[in-house]
């Protein structure tokens, strides 16, 4: 075995060690998370050595347990944010996660942390449908309960049913379809197989893939369920969910569509429409909420959309071929780029607001206010984040956007040019929100909800600081991981890519036109050298006088005096009032679609669940406790009772071993075994 | 019917209240003082004000007086007028108020527009309307004691008393309301031209409520006028309540004077009367258009609409002997006369300024980002206007169809032809097309009364007037109607001298214009409105900033009453 | 074109008409106080030092509201508003006019009276000359109101014995 | 690529913005039938605001910093142009970066506005960034038009290769409507309202403070005019040499600016909604534009 296959049975070990360690610690919460987490940051630690690694010996394939692995760039990419968040959120969750101690379980919550951290790995590396469809589902499943971790508050439960149902009906069932057709046709499901075998172009499959992969992602209409789900997360999760998770559904299309099926020019436009509709959309919404978590899921939204706008110009011209499959590989490698800078701002922004409600305890941005002053370093690093997602040179956000522009600008094409405008009418967009996000909460007089408080502790602040850090580095010296982003690209065309050295950070994509190169490093210089010499030239004295704020002669009390986040950008919101009415029309329709389908599938699953029951409770009435419950709106409930009401049968076992745990804990691993159950019989 | 009722408004208000009207008295050709008990105040003044079929009823000044020294009682009078074509009457509401029980029931509640007088009544006078929604202090500042009255006349106008006041007991604003933070305007904003200041309550641009407070620039004009001066002197006090509308306060107080002391003015002297009045609103209102262009970012307009409305100042200098149109006007008729020569300069000005004027307004109102920030900004209801009693092209604007030169003709103009101007939109751009309007109407006034001008004297000579004469003066300012009310007292001095300024009537009711625009539509909307702040703020001279009181001196005076210049 | 001047650097003359800034002429002054009486602010102030028998009709222009009723009540015309506007000054007493004149001496008692000697000049020159003895106002004149008020007490007196001893 | 590229420049910028100002300020002078200041006297007013102390309402770092990164993003702007056959810092797809650095000048403002409680200063930020957002679509199709006709995205690269075509006439127009816009001008001044709002942001500074800001003001708006000069003038002056061309984009750039005050000069100030509408309005148009564009004529 490689080196790099040993890294890998490390980064696995260690998230299985970091289960069994917790499980004993289930009466010390701290504890739990402390040692849990230390293990998870050795076990992503290990994930960035077999990055690395596995990036300088190249492609690799092995097998263990008769599941095969594939890992190549593509994959890479995924493991870096994977790995780089992975640390980030270790080092900052034991201390975040004070804020539920009173919920408890927090050995729980790190076997889910692992189990979802796990198994995003594995989706990301592994080579055979069933086996990306397994590991999607138990990402797909840990996400949920950790999701759903606040479940003693209606909203939260609200969030994490819709996002479960729109799961499963939107993602895992077109994925299981397109499995079941590509199974049909190539016999197998192995990737390798599938490649070679020249399955026909069906717009059928590349259908399923955007819509299963799409809704995954959070994509226009899809988008649903995530700016309800991901603040309802603790906030560390959301940085996990919005970081990672929603990016491994780019993984998955590109993988799916670029590597098993053929690129194709019309779903690369489709992709990149999709994208440009969804950026538009989620931005604009984003721009009007006040809810800080709530304006980030939004903006996942949009940022997606900015990701897939690259990688559909990207795949459009790959398809396209010829002269024009080098630029196609650049737009990929920007959308890629802005995949790993996403995820980079993004999880910061998460910690950030999770900071702000750590100390505060709201994320009201209407309540809040001056923090600035108190919390000066995560200020810093939340402005820093702020102006990366809205694309200010020098930092990363600009350098992949600046990419994505000169990938849909010089293309020639009418449609894309377009694509182009509205991202970068969205940047501005992106820019007003995270301006409302950042001086509201940061600038501007103390919140009514800001109390006598101080900065974050240093595990929360070191999280922080290494995605901080990134962003600044990412954004100066862009050609560090631009080889990497060109690697799919090349990969399919056969095509490569000239980067000038990471030294020089020269961003030069060939494109069909020539050259189009930009040295940030040596543009940064004269900004800070201009900078400087401003503030050389015409210093601001220590001593300055200082006055009061001008209130134009009769005093008004600070705290009413100033705009609140609500009162942001009113007029604009109210010009683009129409697409809010439109889009809460639609999310309605959507929502109403989604509750009426799993009302049909509760109800059909109690009819199962009814004709079961009589053979469960002949078994026993150990579950009877929970029957009170039925009535609440628990699909999972629904849809495992008939599986559960014969597991009930060893309750009195299960009693002892989950003591006083909530209902959750039997629902998941009740459906985890249902999962088991149903591959299994699909396997046979 | 009760003696003195001899006209059909007044009767029917006797008839109507019987018995309860305990005296009626025609105190001048158009002005009946009915005499009620003060728990019927509210009923009487409510009655007439809400007659459907008298037209533009309103209120028109509203004036409490000391007369314990007379009669050993407070008194109150609340002065109605009928206006828009109904008659040319006044009606008097007055009731007596012991200084034991000086609460009466207020007569807000029914009439809104009364609200500034009743508070105004209590801050000065100690006098207590019962059932007011908001008696918060309206004219004296924080620093004044409690319980010190001054104008009551046991207050000498050379005391300064004050009091410390803390942070709480400061004047209390209202809170801003759920979802809004308060919007600051003036006193010091460049889009105020004198002190003034306007809470807005706001949801990020757009403005949800209103709460203000003024009285910055009290000067203690009507106090210093009853103590030490003479009907004469007075005059010069009069036309330097306003910078602007310095003709129409003389006017209105030298005809209080005369109806009073039942002077006859010469039929010249009318003539030049109308003439300087109507110099005055052309520039007043060339004035405002132009302000109203500056509020909207329109400096071409305003720099224009200033290099048109100087040769009107040149001729007021002219006519005069001063830039703005002062020291005209004397108890008794005018001090100038125009020579043959003026009248030449007057027709050559005219001439000019009316093309000018025309060419101004055709360009200003053919530019479309003015004309749309103008467009429906700043709505006042017809409804608002009447139940604020407001007047002028503030009113006028609104659909009110008043105008005190029509309705209650003074001076010469029974006897000169002119439109009236009333639209019925209520927002900016109606009051500017209102002004621009006035502006023709009056270079036509003028022109006629130049025409019909006839000879003789211009100052007629008097004595003694009688004490205790009451009479009300009222003059069309350029922003409405002025109403100066006089007591007359001894030794040709007044007893009691209630001066009411246009604006007075038409600055509650902005709340209402401002609620539902954006904060910058606010400076224009109060351009709009073409406020006069000083001729508001008559009274007491106070230094908030340094709490300190300052007897009012009159070299102050002066600098304070200067507007414009 | 513009209409604007480059003023202060170019001079503006003032129309005829323009009331600005007043002045008294010191040698048509007689010090009655007409002016004073008149002058709604009290820009005009009539000071009388009866110890060193001089009375000071002081003009503070600070104070002028420039409205012209001292020049309408001066019998003199002593008080004429100049063209002047421009007033700005450094020094508060640039603003200030003072005539000092000279009280009338009482010939019976050597106190001051309260009038000036250019007032009984001006007095004698309207009186119409047809109705009074020219010699006994002359002498009156120069007598204080409480010398002649004992004169003409002293006079009743003496008269009244005169009648009934 | 030597020093004096950049230095030279970046002084003429520096210098030649507060005179332009006064120029116009001349000219508006004119059109109000005026006398007007110096033509200096923006520079007078600057020399004096940039020595007088400045009064701070908070010791916020963004609220002092922010006039310097104004002030450096502006000048940087400055440098990607060309200016005759130079161009200092020249890359081949820094059209982009131009726009990101102007913009820079633009966040400055909005968050110094937005540092402090003071609904004058918010106001004037929120307004800013709306007319940003509003601008940034026609900005956007003008950009892609001219990238469309001349396959690049580089500023010196851009001017110099376009071909003639009913579309590309428009883009300059779609372009010099969103230099107008951008840079403030009435009627699109309402973030700098001084009537309405005290000139927004800078209501809270004084002394050196404003006088940086201004400054950076002033340079961003030179930057923004030279944009549109350089698209007008270098497309013409094909073979000219350096120096006649650095003159003519002189005179164009003064010539533009001409214009522009006599249109400032004739207008009233749009409320920002008003100008949000009008911004879509001409977006919606710019779409047509495009479509031209992308059929290739």
């Amino acid at each position: 075995m490689s080196l790099t296959e040993n890294l890998m049975i490390m980064v696995m070990g260690l998230y299985g060690a970091s289960v069994l360690a917790v499980v004993p610690l289930r009466r010390s919460y701290g504890r739990a998370l402390r040692i849990g987490h230390a293990i998870t940051f050795l076990a992503s630690l290990s994930l960035l050595a077999f990055t690395v690694e596995a990036w300088l010996r190249g492609p690799l394939s092995f097998s263990w347990f008769g599941v095969p692995f594939h890992v190549d760039g593509l994959s890479l990419i995924l493991c870096l944010v994977l790995s780089i968040l992975g640390m980030a959120t270790s080092l900052y969750s034991p201390s975040y996660m004070e804020v539920y101690e009173r919920l408890g379980r927090g050995w729980l919550y790190v076997v889910l942390y692992s189990t979802f951290m796990a198994s995003m790995v594995l989706v990301v590396t592994v080579s055979n449908m069933l086996w990306f469809l397994f590991f999607w589902e138990a990402m797909t499943l840990s996400s949920y309960l950790l999701i759903v971790w606040e479940a003693d508050e209606e909203s939260v439960r609200r969030a994490g049913w819709r996002y479960f149902v729109t799961m499963h009906l939107a993602s895992t069932l077109p994925l299981l379809l397109a499995a079941g057709i590509m199974y049909s046709e190539a016999g197998s499901l192995d990737f390798s197989v599938l490649a070679s075998s020249h399955l026909g172009l069906s717009p059928l499959l590349y259908l399923l893939f955007l819509i299963g992969f799409g809704s995954k992602a959070g994509v226009f209409p899809l988008h649903f369920w995530l700016p309800d789900a991901h603040p309802a997360a603790p906030s560390n999760v959301s940085a996990l969910l919005s970081g990672v998770m929603i990016k491994v559904a780019v993984y998955g299309l590109i993988r799916s569509t670029c590597f098993i099926l053929k690129p194709s020019e019309p779903f690369g436009f489709a992709v990149a429409l999709v994208g440009t509709v969804t950026l538009t959309i989620g931005t604009l919404y984003a721009l009007r909420q006040t809810d800080a978590k709530r304006l980030l899921a939004y903006h996942s939204v949009g940022q997606m959309g900015y990701i897939w706008l690259g990688v559909g110009v990207g795949i459009f011209f790959i398809a396209k071929g010829g002269s024009w499959a080098a630029f196609g590989v650049m737009a990929m490698a920007a959308g890629l780029f802005h995949l790993v800078n996403h995820a980079l701002f993004k999880g910061l922004l998460f910690l950030s607001a999770g900071s702000v409600l750590y100390r505060t305890g709201t994320r009201d941005l209407n309540r809040l206010g001056g923090l600035g002053r108190l919390m000066p370093v995560t200020a810093l690093f939340t402005f820093v984040a702020a102006m990366s997602i809205a694309g200010v040179p020098p930092l990363n956000g600009f350098m992949s956007k600046w990419l994505i522009y000169q990938s849909t600008f010089l293309s020639r094409s009418g449609w894309f040019v377009l694509f182009g405008v509205f991202a970068l009418f969205i940047s501005a967009a992106t820019l007003a929100s995270f301006i409302k996000f950042y001086t509201a909460q940061f600038e501007g007089s103390r919140g009514e909800a800001v109390g006598d408080i101080r900065e974050v502790p240093a595990g929360m602040l070191a999280g922080k600081g290494l995605l901080t850090s990134l962003c600044v580095l990412f954004g100066v010296l862009p050609g560090l991981v631009l080889p990497l982003l060109t690697d799919p690209g090349s990969a399919v065309t056969g095509v490569s890519v000239r980067i000038g050295s990471v030294w020089s950070a020269n961003v030069i994509p060939t494109t069909g036109a020539g050259a189009s190169h930009f040295n940030p490093l040596l543009f940064v210089l004269v900004l800070v050298v201009l900078t400087a010499a401003a503030l050389a030239a015409l210093p601001l004295k220590k001593s300055s006088r200082r006055g009061r704020i001008w209130t134009t002669g009769e005093p008004v009390p600070s705290a009413d005096y100033g705009l609140r986040a609500m009162h942001y950008y009113g007029p604009f919101e109210h010009h683009i009032d129409w697409l809010y009415r439109t889009g809460s029309r639609v999310a309605d329709g959507c929502g109403r679609t989604v509750a009426a389908a799993s009302a049909a599938y509760i109800r059909l699953c109690r009819a199962l669940s009814d004709a079961c029951s009589s053979v469960g409770r002949a078994v026993s009435r150990a579950g009877a406790g929970y029957e009170r419950h039925a009535g609440e709106e628990f699909l999972d409930e629904a849809i495992v009772s008939p599986i559960v009401d014969i597991i009930k049968g060893s309750a009195s076992v299960l009693e002892d071993v989950l003591s006083n745990q909530r209902l959750m804990t039997v629902i998941a691993l009740a459906f985890l075994t249902a999962v088991v159950v149903i591959l299994l019989a699909g396997g046979v | 019917m009760i003696e003195g009722a001899d006209e059909k408004h007044v009767r029917e208000v006797c008839e109507r209240f019987g018995e309860r009207i305990k005296r009626v008295e025609r105190i001048a050709q158009n002005q009946w003082l009915l005499l009620v008990d003060k728990n019927d105040v509210r009923e009487v003044v409510s009655y007439v004000i809400n007659r459907k079929d008298w037209g533009e009823t309103q209120l028109s000044t509203m004036v409490g007086t000391d007369e314990r020294p007379i009669r050993g009682r407070f008194s109150i009078i609340y002065w109605l007028s009928l206006n828009g074509g109904e008659g040319d009457v006044f009606i008097g509401v007055k009731a007596y108020l012991r200084e034991e029980d000086l609460s009466y029931p207020s007569v807000t509640p029914e009439h809104p527009g009364a609200s500034w007088y009743e508070r105004e009544v209590h801050d000065l006078l100690g006098i207590e309307p019962e059932d007011h929604p908001d008696l918060r202090r309206l004219v004296l500042p924080d620093d004044w004691p409690y319980g010190v009255y001054p104008l009551r006349k046991d207050f000498d106008y050379t005391d300064s008393p004050r009091r410390e006041f803390t942070e709480e007991d400061k004047y209390p604003y209202r809170k801003p309301p759920e979802g809004t933070v308060v919007h600051p305007l003036g006193p010091y904003h460049v889009a105020l031209d004198e002190p003034g200041h306007f809470r807005l309550f706001v949801r990020g641009e757009e403005i949800v409520d209103v709460d203000y407070r003024l009285f910055y620039q009290h000067r203690g004009i009507e106090k210093i006028a009853e103590r030490r001066l003479t009907y004469d002197q007075v005059n010069f006090i009069a036309e330097r309540i306003c910078g602007i509308c310095g003709s129409s306060h003389a006017v209105a107080y030298a005809q209080a004077i005369e109806t009073a002391g039942g002077i006859e003015v010469p039929e010249r002297a009318a003539y030049i009367r109308t003439v300087m009045l109507e110099i005055e609103r052309l520039h007043s209102h060339i004035l405002n258009l132009g302000l109203a262009c500056h509020d909207a970012g329109f400096d071409t307009a305003f720099m224009h609409a200033f290099r048109i409305r100087e040769p009107v100042m040149w001729l007021a200098e002219r006519l005069t002997g001063n830039r703005k149109t002062y020291g005209m006007v004397l108890v008794g008729g005018a001090r100038r006369d125009f020579l043959d020569y003026r009248k030449g300069l007057i027709e050559k000005t005219l001439k000019r300024l009316k093309e000018e004027f025309r060419e101004w307004v055709d360009s200003t109102l053919s530019t479309g980002t003015f004309v749309k920030r103008c467009e429906g900004v700043g709505v006042l209801s017809y409804r608002d206007a009447k139940r604020w009693s407001s007047v002028g092209p503030w009113a006028r604007a609104s659909g009110r169809n008043i105008d005190v030169r029509r309705d209650h003709p003074y001076a010469a103009y029974r006897d000169l032809d002119f439109k009236v101007p009333v639209y019925r939109e209520g927002d900016v751009l109606a009051r500017c097309m209102v002004r621009a309007e006035e502006v023709f109407e009056s270079i036509w006034i003028i022109e006629q009364a130049l025409d019909q001008m006839p000879g003789g004297d211009i100052l007629a000579d008097y004595r003694e007037i009688p004490a205790r004469k009451e009479a009300l003066g009222y003059v069309e300012a350029p922003r409405g109607e002025d109403v100066h009310y006089v007591m007359t007292g001894d030794e040709n001095t007044l007893y009691r001298w209630r001066v009411r300024a246009s604006t007075y009537n038409n600055f509650p009711s902005l709340p209402d214009a401002l609620r539902g625009n954006t904060i910058a539509d606010a400076p224009l909307i109060i351009a709009s409105m073409d406020p006069c702040y000083s001729c508001t703020e008559r009274l007491q001279v106070v230094d908030v900033n340094t709490g300190r009181v300052t007897v009012v001196k009159e070299e102050e005076l002066v600098r304070g009453c200067c507007r414009w210049e | 074109m513009g209409v604007t001047l480059r003023y202060p650097f170019v001079s503006i003359e003032a129309p005829p008409e323009y009331r600005g800034v007043p002045h008294i002429d010191p040698e048509l002054c007689i010090g009655c106080g007409a002016c004073v009486n008149a002058c709604p602010p009290d820009a005009l102030m009539r000071i009388d030092d009866l110890k060193n028998g001089t009375r000071e009709i002081v003009l503070d222009i600070g104070r002028c509201i420039r409205c012209a009723r001292c020049e309408e009540v001066c019998p003199t015309g002593a008080v004429k508003m100049t063209g002047r506007f421009e007033v700005a000054s450094l020094d508060r007493r640039d603003h200030v006019e003072v005539v000092r004149l000279r009280l009338v001496r009482c010939e019976a008692c050597g106190e001051y009276t309260d009038y000036t000697e250019r007032q009984v000049v001006k007095a004698l020159q309207i009186l119409p000359e047809e109705e009074y003895d020219a010699e006994e106002i002359k002498a009156y004149s120069r007598i204080c109101r409480r010398c002649r008020r004992k004169l003409s007490a002293l006079g009743a007196i003496e008269a009244s014995r005169r009648f009934a001893p | 690529m030597a020093l004096w590229e950049i230095i030279v420049p970046v002084s003429l910028v520096l210098t030649i913005a507060p005179i332009l100002d006064g120029m116009g300020r001349k000219v508006k002078a004119k059109v109000q039938m005026r006398q007007g200041p110096p033509i200096l006297q923006t520079w007078y007013d600057l020399t004096s605001l940039l020595s007088m102390e400045p009064i701070l309402p908070t010791d916020g770092l963004s609220f002092r910093l922010a006039p310097y990164v104004a002030l450096a993003s502006a000048v940087a702007a400055a440098t990607v142009l060309p200016y005759g056959g130079l161009s200092p810092l020249r890359f081949s797809g820094d059209f982009f970066v131009f726009l990101y650095v102007v913009a820079m000048v633009s966040i400055a403002y909005i968050v110094a506005g937005f540092s402090l409680p003071n609904t004058y200063t918010n106001a004037g930020a929120n307004r800013e960034m709306m007319m940003v957002l509003s601008i940034e679509p026609v900005l956007g199709v003008a950009i892609g038009i001219l990238a469309i006709n001349s396959h690049s995205l580089c500023l010196s690269y851009m001017p110099l290769h376009l071909h003639a075509s009913p579309s590309i006439f428009l883009a300059i127009g779609l372009l010099a409507y969103a230099v107008y816009v951008e840079g403030g001008f009435v009627p699109f001044d309402a973030a700098e309202a001084e009537t309405e709002i005290l000139e927004g942001t800078l209501c809270e500074y004084s002394g050196r403070l404003l006088g940086v800001f201004k400054w950076a003001l002033m340079v961003k708006r030179f930057v923004l005019l030279w944009l549109l000069g350089s698209f007008i003038v270098l497309p013409l002056t094909k073979g000219f040499p350096g120096w006649a061309v650095f003159l003519l984009q002189l005179t164009a750039v003064l010539a533009i600016y001409f214009a522009v005050v006599t249109v400032e000069a004739h207008n009233a100030r749009l409320r920002i909604d008003q100008a949000i509408r009008m911004n879509t309005k001409v977006f919606l148009a710019s779409l047509v534009v495009l479509l031209i564009a992308s059929l290739g004529w």
